[in-house]
């Protein structure tokens, strides 16, 4: 572990309070620190690294669109062969040494935490909210809990992750635009209110 | 606004995508002569109807996908992986 | 004032409340649910405009948005809306509207002497006069001519409102809210389908708003539809345009409504709507006849009188003639007589008609096989002119201060002919109707040419069942009413006289005419020569006369000579509701480093790199200017040690067992050669030959390289290296990461270098026998991982530390604490440029995609085996000339002489361009100003003088040719 | 029928009744000695030039819908010299001064309107990319300037010149660059190549080349066929296939470029200002709407209509630009196909086939190019080679690697 804490990408673009309109439609965004790293596996060696996954860490390999929970961290496909984890804060790089550790030569492994932000946002007009930014269709009968796409959002790299039915919903930007991001992310929301904690 | 049904991300706006044009020519053998570099670059399909073309799902999964696709209609008739050999022009 | 034309009771205002407007400067009232439109004729106001190009009085034609004549300039200030139809803009309470295109005033307007020399301004009459002399063109012709064309006046200040944008889908789209758009709606979400209604209109309804007889079923329809709740409705919403795939733009006017939007509420807002099928119920319009005289205030679209009776409760005129070639207009003029107002009679091309019947049986007056010969009036009707057909002379004046004119129905066609659905013609409407659709699109109602409230909201019915691909459902319907329509086509009285067909540009049957004598004979041409169907209604009412005074020149149907093409976008659409949010600093994306924040801390000025913003220096008090500061900055670096931000920089992760064997196919030197630890400095191609970019790759493990890219190229080299991989080379075990923003960078560089980080560095021996130059390894800074590379882009001893960038600042800060023994300096970009040209290193300036690696001389930087991208084509004899322009350096020859990028190389005398310069900054190894150049015949000018010409700025500079490497050219500092 | 103001006086004195056809409707006759296919401005140039240049006269413009309802009646008519690359400036400013003389030349006015031409830029690599091309202009005797940001915002005070995303540095300025009326340009020489004797054969669609033993001998047509042994292409976005059907490939894709035009207003912009950084431009048309564009939709297309993303950014771009544009309303939206070289630069070229010649790759900028194009051509198909000015725009630069990339962006027609 290092001795000092990463500092936020975001530095104060997020206020925390209450901004834009008043009423009782405020969506709410937050920050979220987490762990990623990024799975991909070698070449004809998708099976093996299921294998190992599942072993060692519980956790299914989800296909395209969805994710999978395991008690370690979520697992969001990204791209063929390719997923995206995502973990509370661990100590550094402790997240992505492990995996290494499981999956040996069957999988590059690369350290994200630091090259994403999360942005949480939810509440009951979130979907209403994030349909300004995206072009995901976000409709209950498409898109929902246990969903993951990647997508862009605001025009911006994203991965929009479905986690329950607030709805809430983690946005995995690059981390060098986040501010840029979230500032998108707060013009959109001031039509329904937003709150920042 | 053109939607590419991604085989793996499903139907997306042609935003989310960068074209990479003919997927017809593929690239000459290393001693193939200049000419043959000559026409992987710069000889390209440009018909008016069907075309199999490039299309790089660069804000999705990024993969390069095989599309056929109408070029006075714009409807998408097939989309496939890079090595699909399926991924063929309507008869 | 008094509104003096409402009716008593009726319509769909609400008479409890009064709002007070402003037309021209007069107050006036109005009612919630009025527009613009309805509140002046309820005031008697008739004069509201000006025409294009002859400045005719012009009064209210239409009740929607196909308006040609009543535009207004509505609001003030930075708000002014130039052209908004009055017949659209919803009244709000201190409303503020200016008629417009007239000087000094609207009834009073200079310019009305147009009419005078109307024959000299004929269609097209510019094409053939104005040459002469040919400089008064831009002098004294066009200065007048922009003055007097153009409408009203936009605003001049940025727009204080906001809009919005939003990405929507549904199963089905329906565009129109009448009869057959609700009935539509209905099925389809009867059906569970997920399903969007647009309106453009606040209320809806459509034509059953101007129907009594029909409100209870448009009020249960529409509790059925709110009830349902993946129904989503949208009204005062327009569908602009009818893209591919089943795509729509439309605009809400989400505050239009009122003065001014409240608190955090965009004023409009943008919805793209992507439907898997859409249902056009667009209605229909009316359309004008040609007689002349027929643009007179006073003279409206049967159905718009209709409307402004029926729904705002508003008497267009105290006595109405009504000239019309349908049977479905004489209930427009029943309608009016039922509201209060006088009825002059009929005026009907037809012989007889079951329309003539129910009126003779009202006791109305009916002109048949007549026609209406010409309006009498100036700025307000008096009267109309009524003679037999064909018998020449003989008119009767009928006076009337309102005329009705119908020459029939046009479905509202447009949308589907954006969707490519071809028109057919129909006899019995003498118009076009959508043919099969092409796409998952079905029209219907009057869109569809079938008229008639029932028949409509069934045929609405119908469409809605196929657009959601379910069984016809039974819905209630509106009562059936009177179906009869038997019209007669009608296109233009046959009397000498100036007959619009577009009363906006002023087009006349005559200017058709003289367009088809003169060859514009394609409708195509004959809009484009004359104007016609260009102005903001693009034509609703007047389109197809045209057409049909065109095929009558031609001798030929109308639906043989077709329509100019219908494009987007139906009705005019707000500049700022497109662009959305993208507005100032969201215009298009910034980016920043982990470090912006201590940069603004420490007072960088800062520039656009791409989408980044880097510092470009950062002043301190001593500094006279900001060359100062960089010469300072870029002096400490040649001196002690500096530090500089390059987390900019690309980044890609490769890893797998085939790395290194893809790297050497991609960049013009070898990686497969390369030990762990070290990096190396590679150039990559484009497959044309062209050098595309460069930068170091270090092998961090035999399956495992850490590449980086320019700035620029960060995402383009990405997309190169993963169309490679994954075309071209599939068999290859590589996978591919972009951890640009992982890593923050910093790049330490100076004699004091090693010494400096030295000290903080752990877990890494940094000595030189163990760390030579392009070595590579990972350590730790104050408990922050790091992997530091040594590699140079000053010419200095320099390292590249690397840290995951929520650690960036912690370990910036510890490199500036070890520093400041040797007064450790930040750098910016002006400095990194300003080291870089000394040393002779290319960069943007130089890899700009037309140079070649020789060019540039790293012509030995390209191996000589094996195959890797351009390679081949590389070897073309225009990219191996030995003539093509070399990288140079350059020296004033008078050492105080300012160097300037762009200036080109040229022998004395001579103009012509021998090559450029690229780069230049002021040096701090050299005296005065250095430059890189490209140049042809460069390697043996070296050691000659030439000069650099600036002409733009009258500025002839000699130089000096030299090495492109000004400083440490054998590389030895980098080593040390 | 000479065009003047004294013409005018006595036509509308007698009802305009006695003007006449702008150009014949003739029968297409079994031979000619030039076939021109395609009735576009560089088509109907071609024809003049060489009719008025070479005394080629015996010669047809075959055009397959009415003529000048390709590019040239859709392009935002931008008119200017300003290139990089002494080959193209030199033949660009050729075309320049042929439009400085025109409208007394053919007797029609296209509105040749020199108001001056804008390209922004906002950062140093702008200012020294501009720098570069404004100098090699002045070495080669054509105007150029260097605008610093206080002269844009003087001649230009509604561009936001310091808020935006992208601040103004400053412009290169041509000021004898501006715009002409488009349909004019067509119809003028059309009016003028008839008036000489070239047969303009409109609703004639060239379905096949005859190519026999390496040499052109004639087309087929909607018409039937029609026999030359000089054919000339100026086919814009149609040229690959026009091209194929005489057996030659042609490093050229067909692209939508997208224009816009807003409701009328009274002048509003006085020149035409090109964004860079945003990909916009904009001038005002003389009848008030303000006509503008931005980038290429970015695929192969033969459809003349516009898609939804580039209309956002294109919008949004002017916006940023001038901000007192917002409440503006936009009137229409449509498209053209374009013929894009594989190096951004047009071919003005013999081909392997003799006589067939063609003029095309013209990109974005082919409207400029009408006259001087029409004169180059006709001087290769009258000379069988290239005039100077055209040498360096050959066919076979591609496979020799003489390209002219003006920009950079290499063999991507869609960046170009
Ligand atoms: C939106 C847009 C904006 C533009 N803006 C500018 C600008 O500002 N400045 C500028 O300089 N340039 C501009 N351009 C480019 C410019 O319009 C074109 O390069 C130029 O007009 C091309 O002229 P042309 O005569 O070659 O082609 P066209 O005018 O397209 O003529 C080609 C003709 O060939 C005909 N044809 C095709 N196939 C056949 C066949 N088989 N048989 C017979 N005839 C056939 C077509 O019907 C057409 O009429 C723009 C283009 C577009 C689309
Ligand atoms: N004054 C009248 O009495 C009157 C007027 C129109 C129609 N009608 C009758 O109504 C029946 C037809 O009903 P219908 O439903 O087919 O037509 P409709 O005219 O009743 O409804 C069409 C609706 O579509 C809307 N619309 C058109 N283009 C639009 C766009 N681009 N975006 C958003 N909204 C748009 C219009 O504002 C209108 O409300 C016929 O009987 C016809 O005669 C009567
Ligand atoms: C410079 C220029 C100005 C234009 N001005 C107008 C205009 O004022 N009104 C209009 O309706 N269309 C205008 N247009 C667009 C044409 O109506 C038409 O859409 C365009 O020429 C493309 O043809 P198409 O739409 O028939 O395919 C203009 C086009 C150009 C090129
Ligand atoms: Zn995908």
């Amino acid at each position: 572990m290092s001795v000092v804490d990463p500092v936020s990408p975001l530095g104060n673009t997020l206020v925390p309070g209450r901004h834009g309109a008043a009423g009782d439609g405020a969506v709410r965004i937050a920050e979220r620190r987490c762990d990623l790293v990024q799975v991909f596996a070698r070449k004809g060696r998708a099976g093996d690294v299921a294998a190992a996954m599942l072993a060692r860490f519980g956790s299914d390999l989800p296909g395209p669109g969805h994710t999978f929970d395991a008690p370690a961290f979520s697992a969001l496909w990204v791209q063929p062969d390719g997923w995206l984890l995502v973990a509370p804060r661990s100590p550094e790089g402790a997240l992505a040494k492990s995996i290494k550790a499981a999956c040996g030569d069957t999988a590059s492994v690369v350290e994200q935490t630091h090259g994403r932000s999360v942005i949480a946002l939810s509440g009951g007009r979130a979907a209403w909210v994030l349909g300004k930014l995206s072009s995901l269709d976000l409709h209950g009968r498409e898109f929902g809990p246990g969903r993951a796409a990647v997508s862009p959002v605001a025009g911006l790299s994203c991965v929009v992750h479905h986690r329950d039915a607030a709805p809430s919903y983690d946005l995995i930007v690059f981390a060098t635009f986040a501010r840029w991001f979230v500032t998108s992310l707060t013009h959109a929301a001031e039509e329904t209110g937003y709150i920042v904690e | 606004m053109i939607r590419i049904a991604c085989p793996f991300c499903g139907l997306r706006d042609e935003t989310e995508f960068a074209y990479r044009g003919d997927a017809t020519v593929s690239r000459p053998p290393a001693d193939a002569p200049i000419e043959d570099f000559h026409d992987y670059v710069y000889r390209r399909a440009n018909p008016r109807g069907w075309h199999v073309e490039w299309w790089h799902h660069a804000g999705g999964c990024r993969q390069f996908l095989k599309v056929v696709r109408h070029t006075m209609t714009h409807a998408v008739h097939s989309v496939g992986l890079a090595s699909s050999t399926q991924v063929v022009p309507p008869e | 004032m008094t509104q003096g034309f409402r009716t008593q009771t009726g319509g769909r205002i609400d008479r409890s409340q009064t709002l007070a407007f402003r037309f021209d400067g007069r107050s006036y009232a109005g009612h919630p649910g009025d527009t613009l439109a309805s509140a002046l004729l309820a005031n008697g106001v008739r004069l509201v405009g000006r025409s294009f190009k002859l400045h005719r009085p012009r009064g209210i034609f239409s009740a929607g948005a196909e308006e040609p004549n009543a535009l207004a300039e509505l609001r003030g200030g930075a708000r002014r809306e130039p052209n908004t139809r009055m017949t659209t803009a919803e009244l709000y309470d201190g409303l503020e509207a200016a008629s417009q295109n007239r000087w000094p005033s609207l009834r009073w307007d200079l310019l009305s002497l147009n009419g005078l020399i109307a024959p000299l301004l004929s269609a097209g009459f510019y094409y053939k006069t104005f040459m002469w002399p040919a400089a008064f063109w831009e002098k004294v012709y066009e200065p007048l001519i922009r003055r007097s064309a153009g409408l009203g006046r936009a605003a001049r200040e940025p727009d204080p409102d906001r809009y919005d944008a939003v990405q929507a889908h549904c199963d089905v789209l329906v565009v129109g809210s009448g009869a057959a758009g609700l009935a539509a709606a209905r099925v389809a979400g009867a059906a569970g389908a997920r399903v969007t209604l647009c309106e453009q209109d606040f209320a809806l309804g459509g034509g059953l708003l101007s129907a009594p007889a029909h409100g209870a079923w448009r009020e249960a329809t529409l509790a059925a539809l709110a009830a349902m709740p993946d129904v989503t409705i949208l009204p005062r919403t327009t569908v602009f345009g009818y893209y591919d795939h089943n795509v729509v733009g439309a605009v809400e006017r989400v505050a239009d409504h009122l003065a001014q939007p409240p608190p955090h509420t965009p004023r409009q807002r943008y919805w793209t709507i992507r439907a898997r099928s859409i249902v056009l119920a667009t209605g229909a319009h009316e359309r004008l006849i040609a007689f002349p005289d027929n643009d007179r205030p006073g003279i409206m679209l049967a159905g718009a009188a209709e409307t402004y009776a029926s729904r705002f409760g508003v008497r267009a005129g105290s006595r109405a003639l009504l000239f019309a070639n349908n049977d479905a207009a004489y209930a427009s003029l029943f309608a009016l007589q039922d509201a209060g107002i006088a009825v002059a009679g009929v005026v009907d091309p037809r012989t007889e008609s079951a329309g003539a019947e129910a009126a003779r049986a009202r006791g109305i007056t009916v002109w048949a096989d007549s026609q209406v010969t010409g309006a009498s009036g100036g700025t307000a009707l008096v009267g109309a002119r009524v003679a037999r057909r064909g018998a020449g002379g003989g008119d009767t004046l009928v006076v009337a201060d309102l005329l009705c004119v119908s020459g029939g129905h046009s479905p509202a066609v447009q949308l589907a002919s954006q969707g490519r659905t071809p028109l057919e013609w129909s006899e019995a409407l003498a118009a076009h109707v959508p043919g099969p659709a092409t796409l998952d699109q079905h029209s219907a109602g009057a869109a569809n040419g079938v008229l008639g409230f029932a028949e409509a909201a069934a045929d609405g019915a119908r469409a809605g069942a196929a657009a959601a691909r379910a069984a016809a459902a039974d819905i209630p319907l509106p009562g059936a009413g009177d179906a009869a329509y038997g019209l007669l086509p009608f296109w233009e009285a046959d009397v000498p006289g100036k007959a619009f067909v577009d009363l906006q540009d002023d087009v006349t049957a005559n200017d058709i005419r003289l367009a088809h004598r003169e060859g514009y004979k394609h409708i195509e041409h004959a809009k484009r020569y004359t104007t016609h169907t260009m102005g903001t209604d693009q034509g609703k009412s007047g389109g197809l006369v045209g057409a049909a005074v065109l095929a009558a020149a031609r001798g030929e149907r109308v639906q043989d000579v077709g329509l100019p093409t219908f494009r987007p976008f139906t009705s005019p659409v707000t500049w700022g509701a497109i662009a959305g949010p993208h507005i100032g600093q969201q215009f298009a994306p910034t980016r920043l480093t982990a470090l912006y924040d201590w940069h603004v801390r420490r007072g960088a000025e800062f520039m656009d790199a791409g989408q980044w913003l880097r510092p470009a220096f950062y002043p301190i008090p001593a500094d006279a200017d900001a060359w100062a500061s960089v010469l300072r900055e870029a002096r400490a670096v040649r001196k002690t040690v500096g530090i500089c931000d390059v987390s900019t920089l690309g980044k890609i992760d490769v890893q797998g067992a085939d790395s290194a064997a893809f790297l050497d196919r991609l960049y013009t030197n070898t990686f497969s050669t390369l030990p762990v630890g070290r990096a190396r400095y590679g150039l990559m191609l484009r497959e044309d030959g062209i050098v595309f970019d460069d930068g170091t790759t270090s092998r961090l493990a035999t399956d495992h390289f850490f590449v980086t890219t320019t700035t620029a190229n960060a995402g383009p080299v990405m997309a190169h290296m993963e169309f490679h991989l994954q075309t071209c080379w599939p068999e290859l075990d590589v996978q591919l990461a972009s951890v640009s923003d992982q890593w923050a960078g910093m790049s330490i560089a100076g004699p004091k270098a090693r010494a400096t980080i030295g000290k903080i560095v752990q877990d890494l021996d940094l000595s030189d026998a163990a760390f030579p130059f392009m070595a590579v390894g990972d350590g730790s800074v104050r408990g922050c991982p790091v992997r530091v590379l040594r590699i140079s882009f000053s010419g200095e001893q320099a390292y590249e530390i690397m840290t995951p960038a929520g650690y960036a600042e912690t370990v910036w800060t510890a490199v500036l604490e070890a520093g400041e023994e040797y007064a450790i300096t930040p750098y910016g970009l002006e400095a990194l440029g300003l080291l870089r040209i000394e040393k002779g290193h290319v960069a943007g300036s130089e890899l700009n995609g037309q140079t070649t690696a020789a060019d540039l001389g790293l012509g030995r930087m390209v191996k000589k085996r094996g195959d890797f991208v351009g390679r081949a084509l590389s070897q073309r004899p225009g990219l191996t000339d030995p003539d093509r322009p070399v990288l140079v350096g350059i020296r004033p020859a008078t050492r105080h002489d300012r160097l300037r990028a762009g200036a080109h190389l040229v022998t004395p005398g001579s103009t012509e361009s021998l090559g450029w310069i690229t780069s230049v900054t002021r040096a701090v190894e050299l005296e005065g100003w250095i430059g890189l150049a490209m140049l042809r015949g460069g390697a043996a000018r070296q050691g000659s003088r030439m000069q650099a010409a600036f002409p733009m700025l009258d500025e002839t500079v000699e130089v000096e040719i030299t090495s492109p490497h000004f400083v440490d050219a054998e590389n030895l500092r980098v080593r040390g | 029928m000479h065009y003047s103001g004294l013409r005018l006086l006595r036509e509308a004195l007698t009802g305009n009744r006695g003007w006449k056809p702008a150009w014949r409707d003739p029968v297409p006759r079994r031979e000619y000695d030039v076939i021109i296919i395609g009735g576009g401005g560089h088509g109907l140039a071609t024809a003049y030039y060489l009719a008025k240049v070479h005394g080629i006269t015996n010669v047809a413009v075959v055009e397959r819908g009415p003529i000048g309802l390709g590019n040239t009646g859709r392009n935002t008519t931008i008119v200017r010299s300003n290139y990089l690359l002494p080959q193209n400036h030199n033949f660009f400013e050729w075309s320049l001064k042929l439009w400085e003389g025109l409208e007394q030349d053919i007797n029609f006015n296209a509105m040749v309107s020199q108001r001056g031409v804008l390209n922004l830029f906002h950062n140093e690599g702008g200012r020294n990319a501009a720098a570069r091309r404004g100098n090699a202009m002045r070495l080669d005797g054509i105007d150029a300037e260097l605008l610093d940001r206080e002269q844009v915002r003087a001649m230009c005070p509604l561009v936001d010149v310091d808020n935006g995303r992208f601040p103004v540095m400053g412009a290169l300025l041509q000021r004898r660059g501006g715009t002409a009326r488009h349909d004019a340009v067509a119809w003028g020489f059309a009016r003028a190549a008839d008036a000489r004797g070239v047969d303009i054969i409109q609703h004639c669609e060239v379905l096949g080349i005859d190519v026999v033993d390496g040499r052109v001998r004639g087309v087929q047509t909607s018409r039937g066929p029609i026999r030359a042994n000089k054919i000339g292409l100026a086919v814009a976005g149609n040229t690959s296939r026009l091209a194929q059907m005489a057996g030659v490939d042609v490093p050229i894709e067909s692209h939508v470029l997208q224009a816009f035009v807003s409701e009328a207003v009274k002048p509003l912009v006085d020149q035409v200002i090109t964004f860079g950084a945003g990909h916009f431009y904009v001038s005002q048309s003389d009848k008030g709407g303000l006509v503008f564009g931005g980038g290429l939709d970015g695929w192969n297309t033969y459809a003349q209509r516009g898609n939804l993303p580039v209309v956002d950014h294109v919008w949004a771009a002017g916006i940023a630009l001038i901000p007192a544009l917002s409440r503006l309303r936009g009137l229409r939206q449509w498209g053209g196909v374009m013929d894009m070289s594989f190096d951004g630069s047009p071919i003005i070229s013999t081909t392997p086939v003799a006589g067939l010649y063609m003029t095309a790759g013209w990109c974005y900028g082919g409207f400029k190019a009408t006259p001087g194009s029409g004169w180059c051509h006709a001087w290769t198909i009258a000379n069988d080679a290239p005039h100077k000015l055209n040498e360096a725009h050959r066919l076979d630069r591609f496979r020799t690697g003489h390209l002219l990339d003006e920009r950079g962006n290499g063999p991507f027609p869609w960046l170009q």
